[in-house]
């Protein structure tokens, strides 16, 4: 096996084009050392990011933010316009692994990891999120719930890699919330998971509602029905309600060591309707 | 397979080393620095017992690999003492009687550390979560949070 | 939390009940101790095992030779290798370490390799070639029984075991007495109900290791982390048809057991790679492997019947439990059908057990093995009846403990128990009364467990200067150095600090039971007081020449030697420090030893209280508040004691709550990590209240019963009570995982609960 | 003659007795006189067995002491965690 750690993101995707073996990014580290220790995979090269310079920072952009795809859980934690813009997205960053695991795990790295059950890809997805790609033709802007297409699959092609992650900027009176069941209360995988990203009117009418859930299908499920449900309400226990059965309507679980179908389903609307309301509060409290 | 050669700072001391790409931050502390307080209980970050700081942050020596360290400062179980002067925390685990078998207290006293430089004055709760990733089988943690908890009060002064 | 003293004591103890530090403290906190995978040597080689990726297979061929040219590989070896040391007799532990003609679970050896470097290895074992031809498998209790279900290993079936099974039952046993008939008769109330229980895993942190280094004349030193190196030695010298005494075992300090590193799994591998190579071998395992190749629990399935009158007495019980402990037999069933009803006065008991094969991973012990399950289905249907009947669930065990006089279940009449003063100290806790909050419910549950005794050594050693060196030969689990030293300290009446005690290896000291069964602190004690008395014995005798008096005449008092009464003479007392310097010329090195088979370690008793919030729209179930009653004889180190309580309760709650095995259609374990083996982390705790009683141990000269066990056993049916009167759903089924418990929930609310 | 407890299952090789009696003072001589007067018992005795004398559990201790009116019961050799 070869390491390699490139000062640019140009170089980056020259050095993946031109190996012919398995090669693999390294940011974080903390699924590709586990999948390297199981023998799930053997890389023949091993890239390390974190020497580009673009992708240990945190950048304002537009009201928005720019998060470089080696800066770990712990920074965004502590940066505060990023817990001020996207709660949510922190708290479903913050929700992966242990305090070790912050310290190392990535935004970038739990997408391109394309599990189902990845903590702040629905977080991501729900307030509209995107990732800079750099690849041999060039840089591409890419949604994010287009980069997961099946559970461990990405839709980066050949030499391409994600530099950085951009959060837009969010209208008043919006804000999001990130919800996952675990057996434990720390240091387990989601069995599902729920992200709602919310704007209201001044007078607290949802404008906007953005609902995804993960772990309830191959990958994260944008539901569409659900969200528009609650647009025009102020989130009473009727709209909660049938927003909750949408939700459930939408899965499609599998039942594993994890979870049952019915399990992953009942609580899928269960979370929504948590997160919507901590969404909710959220949001008129946010000038 | 060819070795990489690293310059590192552990426990404040500049050390060299040479390792295979593959080998992790914990194996080269074990296996090529003789530094074995980092203990492996999973390998998959799982467990936490081989926590160490990598330029101040908390992780898990498994999950870095070796040749992560260079350039960096490392700090594991065996810099935690002041020569034969214990930190606060590991007289604290003595005095609770806060470790049973001991194999995750070096782990757990490094990320004790480091929540206590992060945040001086932790809840209980906080500890709990901070110490979510060490897993300790013996104790039921009881007595590891009261140690953490009293020294934090012990070093707040 | 200060221990309660119910009986009063003629002995005022100076040094037992105090808190001081441990000996080996300051090693462990500063990353200096050593454990199993910490000591390297010169031309160290690395070993790894091959494992079987099928859960039932014969094995056809295994082609080595690509390995074995694979540079920096050293040794190879099958089941093959050990054939020339056999003495012909079947050795299960060694098929268990290396599988000879069938692979019997997911997991079980095959191969092992030793080269210069681990990923040599890693890369050795890849070259391997292993024809199989897979086999049906079974992995479930009740499935295993059936007589259609694949026979997982032949030969194993005992003299007695009804007919009508499959050869999986290996063993029977029935225990109890009276007339069930007419005790079923007499009650208002007859609840059955059948329960499940999964096995799991001891979860220590430390993955089994050693280090094996052997010569071609025979001789071998090894060093591993072991509940028990001379176990290790017996074990190990039978396969490798090697006297005992040319195999010297080290223990080394060991990250965690809880009955899992009773057994052997890895180091006669390790010695026949040594062998093999010319060189020390290091044999670590992964976490995976852990899982996958040493001791979980059984898993169960019972059934289990009580009768109770309207005023909350018990006239009769009776259960039936099955287990499986993998492609191996075991004696665990049987402790489990013995103590299943020991917490009661009963009429009229009678316990069945089954012992299956499956195609899993041999059993190994786990904290009052074979008890947590037996004991979780009795209290709670002991606890429905409470509830159907309407009555005070700790009133309804008092009127029914076992005390002084009860035939147990199991045979015996018990002597002193501390069941009755357990169940009380509970019931005038602040915990018992305290008010519970919308969707919390509290559970309680008694728990029992048997202690042993066993062989034990110990020598005591006065040095020159007065100061006491003890060696014994059982690895330091938890705390038993200080336990140790403080017995030594007390009965020769010097200060704590003045004793070291160490672990010796198996050439220093004459046979040591393994480090189970709750015995350290009670028989290892029992030898250390016993021989600190043989030592005081020799200084009295050495005071005597001295004072040129009769060695009757002179008695032992706070650590010196005095004239036993006026007629003796009159002398200053001689004080330890006074006749160990003197001792070269008084007759030489002064030292009291003793040789035990330590019996009467006396039964313990727990009782744990607690109060669980079930969140009923997700299933999740949160331990609120949670207290442990145990009765410890005398506790000598209580933070120790309170130790043990606090994480045996929480073993109990992972158990109870998530742990478990998962098998796949395939036979193979779906969860080999700490990810989806969920052990309970600091976040899903809260403080475990310890709460310890002290009925003397009649066995022990200063009272002491084993504590290690017995903690483990109450939680499991203490959290499904609570969690049954939280949802007023019963549960019978473990772990009570989020989603067994949001089904059950749902399928009540649709009316088909 | 000591009055010796069978457990349930083994009553199978004493004719069904729950109780049986036997020449003893000690241990061995129970285990003897036990395998000599039921040698359906042999195997279990065999593979092992504890006795409880008097409510103390004996793992193995041959001369361990019996007394005429001790209350003696064989039980299933123990292994623990």
């Amino acid at each position: 096996m070869k390491y390699v750690a490139p000062s640019s993101a140009e170089e980056v995707s020259r050095i993946l084009v031109g190996e012919n073996g398995i090669s693999k990014i390294l940011a974080g580290g903390t699924d590709l050392l586990v999948q390297m220790k199981s023998g799930l995979i053997e890389p023949d090269l091993i890239v390390d990011i974190k020497k580009i310079p673009e992708t240990k920072e945190i950048k304002s952009m537009d009201g928005g933010f720019r998060i470089g795809a080696a800066v770990s859980g712990s920074e965004v934690k502590d940066h505060t316009g990023l817990n001020r813009l996207v709660p949510g997205v922190v708290e479903a960053l913050d929700l992966i692994g242990s305090t070790q695991i912050q310290g190392r795990c990535t935004m970038a790295g739990n997408l391109c990891n394309a599990s189902p059950a990845a903590d702040c890809v629905p977080a991501l997805a729900a307030v509209e999120a995107s990732a800079n790609i750099v690849g041999p033709k060039g840089n591409r802007k890419c949604k994010i719930e287009e980069i997961p297409i099946s559970p461990g699959k990405n839709s980066l092609k050949q030499g391409e890699f994600i530099v950085s992650i951009d959060i837009p900027d969010r209208p008043p009176h919006s804000s999001d919330a990130y919800l996952r069941f675990t057996p434990r209360t720390e240091m387990d995988i989601a069995v599902v998971s729920a992200a709602v990203a919310l704007s209201l009117t001044k007078d607290g009418v949802c404008e906007n509602a953005r609902i995804v859930l993960g772990a309830v299908a191959p990958t994260i499920l944008f539901v569409e029905d659900a969200s528009e449900t609650l647009i025009g309400t102020k989130l009473d226990e009727v709209s909660l309600q049938k927003m909750s059965d949408q939700c459930e309507a939408a899965c499609n679980a599998i039942s594993d060591k994890r979870g049952t179908i019915s399990f992953r389903t009942e609580v899928s609307g269960v979370l929504a309707k948590r997160a919507a309301k901590i969404a909710y509060k959220r949001a008129g409290e946010r000038s | 397979m060819s070795q990489l050669h690293i310059k590192s700072n552990v426990n404040g001391d500049d050390v060299e080393f040479l390792c295979e790409p593959e080998e992790t931050l914990l194996e080269v502390l074990r296996d090529r620095l003789n530094l074995t307080g980092s203990k492996e209980g999973c390998g998959t970050g799982d467990c936490g017992a081989c926590s160490v700081t990598m330029n101040g942050k908390l992780v898990c020596s498994c999950l870095v690999l070796g040749v992560e360290a260079d350039n960096s400062k490392i700090n594991t179980i065996e810099g935690m003492a002041d020569g034969d002067k214990l930190h606060p925390l590991q007289q604290k685990f003595l005095d609770h009687a806060a470790l049973q078998c001991g194999i995750c207290t070096p782990g757990i006293l490094v990320a004790a550390k480091a929540l206590l430089e992060k945040n001086p004055s932790p809840s209980e709760t906080e500890v709990r979560y901070w110490l979510a990733g060490n897993l300790c089988r013996c104790t039921g943690y009881d007595k590891i949070i009261r140690a953490v908890m009293d020294a934090a009060e012990e070093m707040r002064g | 939390m200060s221990p309660l003293n119910n009986n009063s004591q003629a002995r005022q103890f100076k040094v037992i009940g105090t808190r001081p530090p441990r000996p080996d403290g300051i090693e462990k906190v500063t990353g200096k101790a050593q454990y199993g995978a910490d000591l390297n040597v010169a031309n160290m080689l690395f070993a790894k095992i091959l494992r079987s990726p099928h859960a039932h297979a014969k094995v056809l061929s295994i082609d080595t030779s690509a390995a074995e040219r694979l540079d920096g590989v050293k040794a190879v070896i099958t089941s093959k290798d050990f054939d020339r040391f056999s003495s012909g007799q079947p050795n299960n532990i060694l098929e268990n370490s290396i599988a000879h003609q069938k692979v019997l679970y997911d997991g079980h050896g095959v191969a092992a390799v030793a080269a210069t470097s681990d990923l040599i290895a890693k890369s050795a074992l890849k070259l391997i070639k292993v024809k199989y031809e897979t086999l049906p498998h079974v992995t479930d209790v009740d499935k295993a029984m059936e007589k259609s279900a694949p026979i997982v290993n032949k030969g194993y079936v005992l003299e007695n075991v009804p007919k009508g099974h499959s050869e999986n039952v290996t063993s029977y046993f029935e225990f109890g007495h009276g007339d069930l008939e007419a005790g079923f008769s007499k009650a208002e109330k007859i609840v059955t109900r059948s329960f499940k229980t999964e096995a799991t895993h001891q979860g220590y942190i430390e993955p089994n290791a050693c280090l094996a280094s052997m010569t071609p004349d025979g001789k071998a030193d090894l060093w591993c982390c072991t509940q028990g190196h001379y176990n290790v030695r017996a074990v190990c010298a039978e396969i490798m048809g090697m006297e005992t005494s040319q195999l010297k075992v080290t223990a080394s300090e060991i990250g965690g057991g809880f009955g899992g590193k009773t057994l052997i799994y890895i180091e006669p591998i390790a010695l026949a790679l040594s062998l093999k190579s010319g060189q020390p071998v290091k044999l670590v395992m992964t976490r995976d492997e852990v899982f996958k190749a040493t001791g979980p629990t059984v898993s169960s399935s019972m059934d289990v019947k009580i009768g109770m009158t309207k005023d909350g007495k018990i006239t009769a019980g009776e259960a039936k439990l099955r287990y499986q402990g993998g492609a191996f037999p075991n004696g665990t069933v049987e402790m489990g059908a013995q103590s299943a009803f020991a917490s009661y006065d009963l009429k009229a008991v009678k316990t069945q057990g089954w012992n299956i094969l499956t195609n899993r991973p041999m059993q190994a012990a786990y904290r009052a093995p074979g008890a947590p399950q037996a004991i979780y289905a009795v209290e709670s249907v002991v606890d429905e009846l409470c509830e159907v009947l309407n009555l005070d669930p700790l009133e309804t065990r008092l009127k029914n403990a076992a005390k002084k006089g009860t035939l147990s279940s199991y045979g015996p009449t018990f002597d002193d128990i501390g069941l009755i003063a357990t169940l009380e100290a509970a019931k005038n806790h602040p915990h018992y009364s305290a008010p519970i909050s919308k969707n919390q419910g509290r559970g309680l549950s008694c728990g029992f467990w048997f202690n042993f005794g066993g062989d034990t050594c110990v020598t005591l050693n006065v040095n020159f200067d007065g100061t006491i060196g003890v060696t014994e030969g059982n690895p330091d689990i938890g705390g038993s150095r200080a336990s140790i030293s403080q017995m030594a300290a007390e009965e020769i009446g010097i200060a704590y600090e003045k004793v070291r005690t160490i672990i010796a290896d198996t050439n220093s000291l004459g046979h040591n039971e393994i480090t189970d069964g709750s015995r350290v602190t009670f028989a290892v004690g029992l030898a250390t007081i016993k021989a600190a008395r043989a030592a005081i014995k020799e200084m009295c005798k050495r005071a005597a020449m001295i004072w040129n008096i009769d060695e009757e005449a002179v008695r032992w008092e706070n650590g010196s030697a005095i004239p036993a009464g006026p007629n003796a003479g009159k002398f200053d007392p001689l004080t330890i420090e006074e006749i160990a310097g003197m001792s070269s010329q008084t007759g030489g090195p002064i030292a009291g030893h003793h040789e035990v088979n330590a019996e009467g370690a006396g039964v313990s008793f727990g009782v744990h209280l607690v109060d669980v919030e079930v969140d009923k729209e997700t299933g999740s179930s949160k331990i609120i508040r949670y207290t442990v009653f145990q009765d410890a004889g005398k506790a000598i180190h209580p933070s120790y004691v309170e130790g043990q309580m606090q994480g045996g309760a929480v073993q109990g709650i992972g158990w109870a709550l998530n742990e478990e095995y998962i098998y796949g259609d395939d036979g193979k374990l779906q969860n080999p990590g700490f990810l989806d083996y969920r052990i309970p982390v600091a976040s899903d705790l809260p403080m475990i209240d310890p709460v310890i009683l002290e009925i003397p141990n009649p066995g022990h000269p200063y009272g002491v019963r084993g504590v290690g066990e017995t903690s483990i056993v109450p939680p499991l049916a203490a959290i499904s009570n609570a969690i049954s009167r939280a949802t007023s759903i019963r549960f019978s089924d473990l772990p009570m995982s989020p989603p067994k418990v949001l089904k059950a929930i749902k399928d009540k609310q649709r009316g088909n609960g | 003659m000591v009055k010796v407890r069978i457990w349930g299952s083994l009553r199978s090789a004493t004719k069904n007795k729950e109780f049986v009696y036997v020449e003893a003072e000690n241990f061995k001589q129970l285990l003897d006189n036990l395998s000599k007067k039921y040698p359906n018992l042999k195997p279990q005795i065999s593979r092992g067995v504890s006795v409880s004398i008097d409510g103390l559990i004996y793992k193995n201790s041959w001369f361990a002491p019996i007394k005429p009116n001790s209350e003696v019961v064989l039980m299933p050799y123990m292994v623990g965690g």
